[in-house]
């Protein structure tokens, strides 16, 4: 690495922005996008030097990824890339962004690996997917279990998700967790959320082992086949909880308006009780919905708030401590972070370990009410009780 | 003489239709068999049963000694067993050259000379201007012609000759029969499915009647051509020596 | 009882597969064409019937009468615009020319609606109907009855009419079609239509079911081929029992061995059927050494 | 042989053709020296020269052999995967994982084509691709061996024994090496007598057997060659990429990907995937530079309508439409 | 009936019929001969308007009809039965002769034609239910010629019509053609056979290389010294 080290105080950096948005995954990447190219704006307008000027490009796939990650550090010379969302696309990335020494900002994969390659320049300010279980099966002994008058080693819970990256990491956890806390499970179902067209033999087996709880892990569309046949099929249980993706998305609510009331949702991308942030971020968060409405047209999900917090640390702490976009400037800043609870939109504060993992990164749990996604645990960010636990059988619903 | 092929009771039958019913005969070498009948008595059928490329319900060919039936075509082709087609069937991306070349690769070293050899069939059969011609687009008396040139690069010691003369002039015919002649003479027994009736009296010494699949006669052409029922079944009332 | 459940869950889905392999049957068999953008035709039909509804509330089956003739015509289009010219040449272009549309399609659906996920939340969505115990999806009935008239409909017009007769004649062989009087461009563009309309209707009554994205034709398509080639190409009773195949070994095998194998029970029985008939199972068979 | 012909022969056309020849080559092997402070462009040649070597061994059976194959990621696949599983959990080198991938997918070419055998067609490419998503869901469900859908990644330690190089040169000329592989085969193929017995057997299956031709062998024997480099291929991808998954090794994106390239270039030409895949691959990055930032999508809309266009005006591909127009001008006024 | 002159035919930039003209008299069998390759079956496609690209006039009872398109040649009642059958093998044999009573004119007449062709090829009536593409070749061939009849055509083309015909049946189909020129249906036939198709016809042509060379009756061009000549390539 013998490139002429450039002006360390220039007034501008180039930022690389690499998420797919388009093919399968664009959803989540062009949510991921809009919410950084916000948090570029809104720190851009604040004043803070060095100037954030975003590259964007689209990364559908590994092969993409490779490609276009090359293309910004060879070409556009750039140091700091915010990203990429899919597993195998942050793996794909993070091994040239480490060789080439540029810095990779994850903002939205959750697979643990990343972070356990010991790479200098990789950095997570979101949880990984191993917190999933431990969360869920915390919000099930302290808050479900007195509802539903059971022991938590009485709850009987079946677990169904995707045969993906993401719903096996997730699950692994959470068998994990429920295991230590003596919660059985009685069912598991895994399908290919890419190809399934139908989960009635899904429901068929749930419905057979009667499960008090339902855990699912589950992409868009099969969590909303999934909801639509349960319905028809007349599956019960006491608790539906999901984990991210599915259920947290707007479009579960779009969809299913009421029908989506008491879905349980464990989640890193939270909306939390503004009572729970520091006042400045309160603010931030008012302008961020605004300006992100303003900019195209629709509320921001969560997946957005999420990268827009990310990358708003970046943009906003990292970068102007650092000095400019060097690597191990930003390393050094990065590891320097300290921001307590509520001090970040997201509201669980940055505290990054060695290994570039945010120590500070925390779930949530969040509940469908009234066409809303409202967090109602931990206690400090909820905006809301805990409503429909246990659930009333389907022909109340 | 010494005999060539033998088949016994070669029967097929495609759902209610007996397509080929126990046909028994023998050709010998240096023979030229005719085979004739009306359409759809089961011709060509009983060519594709012989040559592998049908399996029969019933019966047993044996080629030179060796019983053949039900073996793959392209084996029988390499014992020397070789057909041609009804419906011509040219390797469209190849020109004519390399048509014929294809067929002379399996008794010659290299393409360089499979090619001399092509170049040497298909003057024999009067195709040497259209070497470099695409096969697609060739009209259909010169496709027929490729077909045989293809048959007669493999080099065959039994020719099956699938209606190889339709589409072609009185003249080109009479041109053909002496090339045929020709390759008898150079050692190859000829079977010949034909429905221009010069060439069964001018070139078989044998002739063989279908109808309905099964056998109806045997023997010399002339006196096959005069047999009653051969002239009510497939000639029509007039005497063949007539015309055509 | 569980097993009738999941009896009448497969057919119910199998019916889905039909429905939608029947276009791509017409297509595939009578044309010759490998459609790769039949999928995508599906998820245009979809946004229709989601834009019908959100923007006019007009729910999805009374959005047929507006669907119907605009896939008609966007299948004219497709046909006039560009396969027409592939057809011609060699059925090797065709593949590469519906690849190309396919990617225009959702890559055009991706810029106008984004890639959010969307769906029609009427009444019958999450309906169902509960007979003895059982459940049958209310969308999905009707779905599958309208495959099965859709197929008699179609039957008729192939084997009945000149018309029918003509695109059946055209597509085996276009030269010879010509010298009948045929009008082949015409019959071309008329079944090309024929099968797009087709899988508009299958768009919009599957708009009450599942989500519609840019790439959600994807997930329909794999299966319809196989349902089509299961079937035999051109064949409609093929194309529905071939569906109703598939959704049944789907429904059972996602139960008895598990939802992530489910395809892998269909794909390989998919095979060893082919295998044994390398033509489908009621796929036309000539003579392989023709005469 | 007469000397003066052998003569007459040579200097006419085999001395520019050697020119000819051997500026192309001088051109390749400088090329990436010339590119080393454009790393981005030897990056994209050098995946440009991937997909050529997998598309190049999809023509064999593809455009030579009629074997419309639209499975072939299944081989790809089994090519990355094997080389990585070898390396990640026995540490063996990955060029003998390449040669075993190359053996596993030459008998499951031998498998898939004795299944097809009787398969024509659109019968043929659907049973390939259920094959391919048959391995896709045992690549993800037999997680024991292939970590399942979490895929494989390759930890980036340099060194000849473990393809892995500092510079993105050796990487080049192992993807020319491996592209030159189908290329030559194909040139062998055009003048053997193996190569004219598959192009008889694509043509006319029943005439071919006819003539003595065994058409299994020589279908299957095509079906294997060619996935068998195909494997070779996607071993190198795996290197190169370090990160497989089953979703993608395994997807029909990656099969229609050769597919596409060889018809762009020319089905059953030896130059057509090189000259496919560098259209297609150079496209791609021509579109990303100038669409820098445009919302997804738009480069990937232009993408199929170049396909579109290719079909309207070049539909028989680049190679023969070059040949068509070189021979016309030259006023060859080909006899009827 | 139909009159041509100064017709060119090409294929691409090859052309292969040069400056060709001919009568054909309403209600006559007219016979073209002509040796493999002479450029018999391209007048064919060019009176029907496929495949060939033609320069030149081809009138049909005194109309210009050279830049009609096929189906509306087929509608003013010309059909080819064209070489090599090209027959539509999936369906069966019923449907394909129905095929043949496609054009609009002849819808009319589709059960007459049945009645018709059957009589004549009875074979055809026992093989009805049969997919055209699995009869044999002689069959295939009724079958294209029977297709052609169900036209009702006014002017017919036959293109080597006999070709894998046994005897017994083009001598039956030859016999008809004087009962088809008392419909008022006017033979146009590429044939062969040179003796006995210019037996039968009323007036003759002779290809060579793409042009007519020679023209005359019947008769007299069978007793010419030219016509050998042409076949002997004198
Ligand atoms: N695959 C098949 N299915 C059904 N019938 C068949 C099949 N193949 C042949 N036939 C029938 O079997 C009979 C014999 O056919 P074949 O082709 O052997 O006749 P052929 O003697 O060669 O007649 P031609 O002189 O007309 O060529 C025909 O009536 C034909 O319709
Ligand atoms: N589609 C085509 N494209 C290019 N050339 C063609 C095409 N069809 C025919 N030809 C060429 O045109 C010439 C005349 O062919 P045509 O078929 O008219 O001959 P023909 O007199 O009918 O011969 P035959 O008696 O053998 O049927 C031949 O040289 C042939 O190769
Ligand atoms: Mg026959
Ligand atoms: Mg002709």
């Amino acid at each position: 690495g013998c490139l002429p080290e450039r002006e360390a105080n220039s007034n501008r950096v180039k930022i690389g922005v690499a998420f797919p948005t388009s093919g399968n995954l664009a959803k989540i990447g062009q949510s991921c996008t809009n919410g950084v190219e916000i948090a570029a704006d809104l720190v851009n307008e604040q004043g803070i030097r060095p100037k954030i000027e975003l590259v964007k490009v689209d990364v559908p796939d590994a092969v993409a990824a490779v490609h276009q990650v090359n293309r910004l550090i060879l070409k556009e010379e750039i140091k700091v890339i915010v990203g990429t969302y899919s597993s195998p696309i942050s793996m794909a990335t993070s091994g040239i962004t480490e060789r080439n020494r540029v810095v990779l900002w994850e903002v939205a994969a959750t697979d643990p690996r990343l972070t356990r390659q010991g790479f200098r320049y990789v950095f997570r300010p979101n949880p990984d997917a191993v917190l999933y279980g431990p969360a869920t099966v915390r919000f099930l002994s302290e808050v479900v279990a007195p509802k539903l008058g059971l022991k938590k080693e009485e709850m009987r819970m079946a677990l169904i998700h995707e045969d993906g990256d993401y719903g096996e990491g997730v699950a692994a956890s959470t068998r994990e967790a429920a295991k230590k806390a003596g919660i059985p499970i009685v069912e598991e179902i895994r399908y290919n959320a890419k190809t399934t067209n139908d989960l009635s033999s899904a429901i068929l087996r749930l419905k057979r082992v009667q499960p008090d709880i339902i855990n699912m892990v589950q992409y868009d569309t099969d969590a909303q086949l999934f909801w639509k046949q349960a319905k028809q099929l007349g599956l019960n249980a006491k608790v539906f909880i999901g984990n991210g993706a599915g259920q947290s998305s707007d479009n579960f609510g779009h969809t299913f308006g009421k029908a989506a009331n008491g879905v349980l949702d464990t989640s890193s991308a939270i909306a939390v009780n503004p009572e729970a942030l520091i006042p400045e971020m309160r603010q931030i968060e008012k302008t961020f919905i605004q300006r992100y409405k303003q900019k195209f047209g629709k509320e921001p999900d969560l997946i957005a708030r999420l990268a827009f917090s990310s990358a708003y640390i970046l943009f906003h702490d990292v970068i102007p401590k650092a000095g400019g976009d060097n690597p191990d400037k930003i390393r050094q800043s990065a590891l320097s972070l300290d921001q307590p609870v509520g001090s970040t939109l997201v509201g669980w504060g940055v505290k990054f370990d060695k290994t570039g993992q945010n120590t500070r990164a925390t779930l949530s749990v969040m509940q469908w009410q009234d066409g809303k996604l409202k967090v109602i645990y931990p206690e400090n960010f909820k905006k809301s009780e805990p409503i429909m636990i246990p659930m009333s059988d389907g022909s109340e619903r | 003489m010494a005999e060539i092929l033998a088949v016994q009771d070669l029967t097929k039958r495609f759902g209610g239709l007996t397509a080929v019913d126990g046909v028994t005969f023998t050709v010998n070498a240096g023979d030229i068999l005719g085979i004739i009948g009306p359409n759809g008595a089961g011709k060509t059928t009983l060519f594709n049963l012989i040559t592998g490329f049908l399996r029969p319900d019933r019966g047993t060919v044996i080629f030179r000694n060796q019983p053949i039936t039900g073996w793959k075509a392209h084996r029988i082709s390499r014992l020397g067993l070789t057909r041609t087609f009804q419906i011509t069937k040219p390797f469209g991306n190849l020109d004519v050259r390399d048509n014929v070349a294809v067929a002379a690769l399996r008794s010659t070293g290299s393409l360089k000379e499979a090619r001399d050899v092509a170049d040497e069939v298909l003057g024999f059969v009067g195709l040497e201007s259209y070497r470099h011609h695409e096969t697609d687009t060739l009209p259909i008396g010169l496709k027929k012609k490729l077909e045989l040139a293809k048959a007669l690069a493999t080099r065959p010691s039994l020719l099956f000759l699938d209606e190889v003369m339709g589409g072609l002039s009185a003249e080109e015919v009479r041109d053909l029969i002496h090339v045929l002649h020709k390759i008898h003479d150079a050692g190859t027994t000829l079977v010949v499915i034909e429905h221009v009736l010069p060439v069964i009296t001018e070139l078989c010494n044998r002739v063989i009647v279908l109808h309905h699949g099964a056998m109806l006669t045997q023997g010399p052409s002339k006196e096959v051509l005069r047999h009653p029922e051969v002239v009510k079944a497939y000639l029509g009332e007039v005497h063949p020596d007539a015309h055509n | 009882m569980i097993l009738l459940q999941l009896l009448i869950s497969g057919i119910l889905i199998g019916g889905v597969y039909a429905l939608i392999s029947l276009g791509l049957t017409l297509v595939f068999g009578v044309m010759r064409i490998v459609n790769f953008v039949h999928g995508d035709l599906l998820m245009i039909a979809m946004y229709m019937a989601y834009w019908l509804f959100t923007l006019f509330g007009i729910d999805n089956y009374t959005g047929l009468l507006v669907i119907i003739p605009a896939t008609a015509g966007l299948g004219a289009l497709i046909y006039w615009g560009v396969l027409r010219f592939a057809v011609r040449r060699s059925h090797d272009a065709s593949i590469l020319a519906t690849i190309g549309i396919s990617i225009v399609l959702q890559n055009a659906a991706l810029i106008l609606w984004s890639a959010d996920y969307r769906s029609i939340n009427n009444e019958l969505a999450t309906r169902s109907v509960e007979w003895k115990g059982l459940h049958l999806s209310a969308p999905l009935l009707i779905a599958f009855g309208v495959a099965i008239l859709v197929t008699l409909l179609l039957f008729a017009f192939l084997n009945h009419t000149y018309w029918g007769k003509a695109i059946r004649a055209a597509s085996m062989d276009r030269y010879a079609a010509i010298l009948m009087g045929v009008k082949p461009q015409q019959i071309f563009t008329l079944s090309f239509a024929i099968g797009t309309a087709l899988v508009g209707i299958a768009g919009a009554l599957l708009a009450s079911v599942y989500t519609v994205y840019p790439t959600v034709g994807a997930q329909f398509l794999l299966v319809s081929f196989v349902v089509v080639v299961l079937g035999g190409l051109g064949s409609l009773r093929g194309a529905i029992l071939g569906g109703l195949m598939v959704g049944i070994v789907e429904s059972t095998s996602a139960y008895f061995i598990g939802s992530s194998m489910k395809e892998l029970v269909y794909l390989l029985l998919f095979i060893l059927i082919l295998i044994v008939r390398p033509t489908g199972l009621f796929g036309q068979r000539l003579p392989e050494v023709d005469r | 042989m007469d000397v003066k012909q052998e003569v007459r022969k040579l200097t006419p056309t085999v001395r520019p053709r050697i020119i000819g020849y051997g500026s192309v080559a001088l051109l390749t092997v400088v090329l990436p020296f010339l590119l080393q402070s454009e790393l981005y462009y030897l990056d994209t040649l050098i995946l440009a020269l991937l997909w050529a070597s997998a598309a190049g061994a999809w023509n064999l059976a593809g455009g030579y052999g009629g074997l419309l194959s639209l499975g072939h990621a299944a081989f790809f696949g089994i090519g990355a995967y094997a080389s990585s599983l070898m390396y990640v959990k026995l540490e063996v080198s990955p060029w003998i994982g390449m040669a075993a991938g190359a053996i596993l997918a030459g008998v499951l070419g031998l498998v898939t084509g004795m299944v097809t055998l009787r398969m024509k067609g659109p019968f043929f490419a659907l049973t390939t691709i259920a094959i391919t998503e048959v391995l896709m869901i045992v690549a993800v469900n037999w997680s024991d061996l292939t970590n399942g859908s979490k895929g494989v990644n390759i930890p980036y330690h340099p060194g000849f024994s473990n393809i892995a190089f500092d510079s993105k040169i050796p990487y080049y000329f192992l993807a020319l090496a491996i592209c030159l592989i189908p290329f030559f085969i194909a040139r062998w193929l055009e003048r053997s007598r193996y190569g004219y017995e598959l192009m008889a057997v694509r043509d006319n299956e029943a005439a071919a057997q006819a003539l003595g031709i065994d058409s299994v062998r020589v279908k299957v024997g095509i079906l294997v060659i060619s996935s068998a480099i195909t494997a070779v291929a996607g071993a190198f991808y795996a290197q190169y990429i370090t990160v497989i998954e089953p979703y993608h090794e395994f997807s029909f994106a990656v099969s229609v990907q050769m597919v596409l390239i060889t018809m762009i270039g020319g089905l059953g030409t030896k130059w057509g995937p090189i000259f496919g895949s560098l259209i297609v691959t150079g496209m791609d990055t021509f579109l990303r530079d100038v669409l820098v930032g445009a919302q997804g999508g738009v480069q990937a809309l232009l993408y199929g309508l170049m396909l579109v266009l290719v079909v309207l005006f070049i539909p028989e591909g680049l190679i023969p439409w070059m040949k068509r127009r070189f021979r016309l001008k030259n006023g060859g006024v080909h006899n009827g | 009936m139909l009159t041509i002159e100064g017709l060119y035919g090409r294929y691409g930039d090859v052309t292969v019929l040069h400056d060709i003209s001919l009568t054909v008299e309403r209600g006559s069998f007219v016979s073209v001969v002509g040796v493999n390759g002479a450029g018999k079956t391209s007048l064919m496609k060019s009176i029907m308007g496929v495949e060939i690209k033609t320069h030149g006039k081809i009138r049909l009872e005194g109309e210009d009809i050279s830049n009609w398109p096929t189906h509306r040649r087929v509608e003013a009642g010309i059909t080819m039965v064209p070489e090599g059958r090209r027959l539509f093998p999936y369906m069966s044999v019923k449907e394909n002769l129905e095929m043949g009573s496609y054009p609009s004119r002849s819808r009319k007449y589709r059960r007459e034609g049945f009645d018709f062709v059957y009589s004549l090829l009875p074979k055809l009536k026992e093989r009805e239910k049969q997919p055209a593409g699995s009869l044999s070749g002689g069959e295939q061939q009724m079958v294209a010629l029977g297709r052609a009849l169900m036209s009702r055509p006014r002017l017919l083309l036959l293109d080597e019509p006999f070709l894998g015909l046994a005897p017994i049946v083009v001598r039956q189909i030859r016999s008809l053609i004087p009962k088809l020129k008392n419909q008022g249906i006017t033979l146009l036939m590429v044939e062969q056979n040179v003796a006995s198709s210019l037996g039968e016809s009323d007036w003759g042509y002779v290809m060579v290389n793409g042009s007519l060379v020679f023209e005359g009756k019947a008769d007299d061009l069978l007793r010419s010294r030219d016509l050998h000549g042409v076949y002997l390539g004198v």
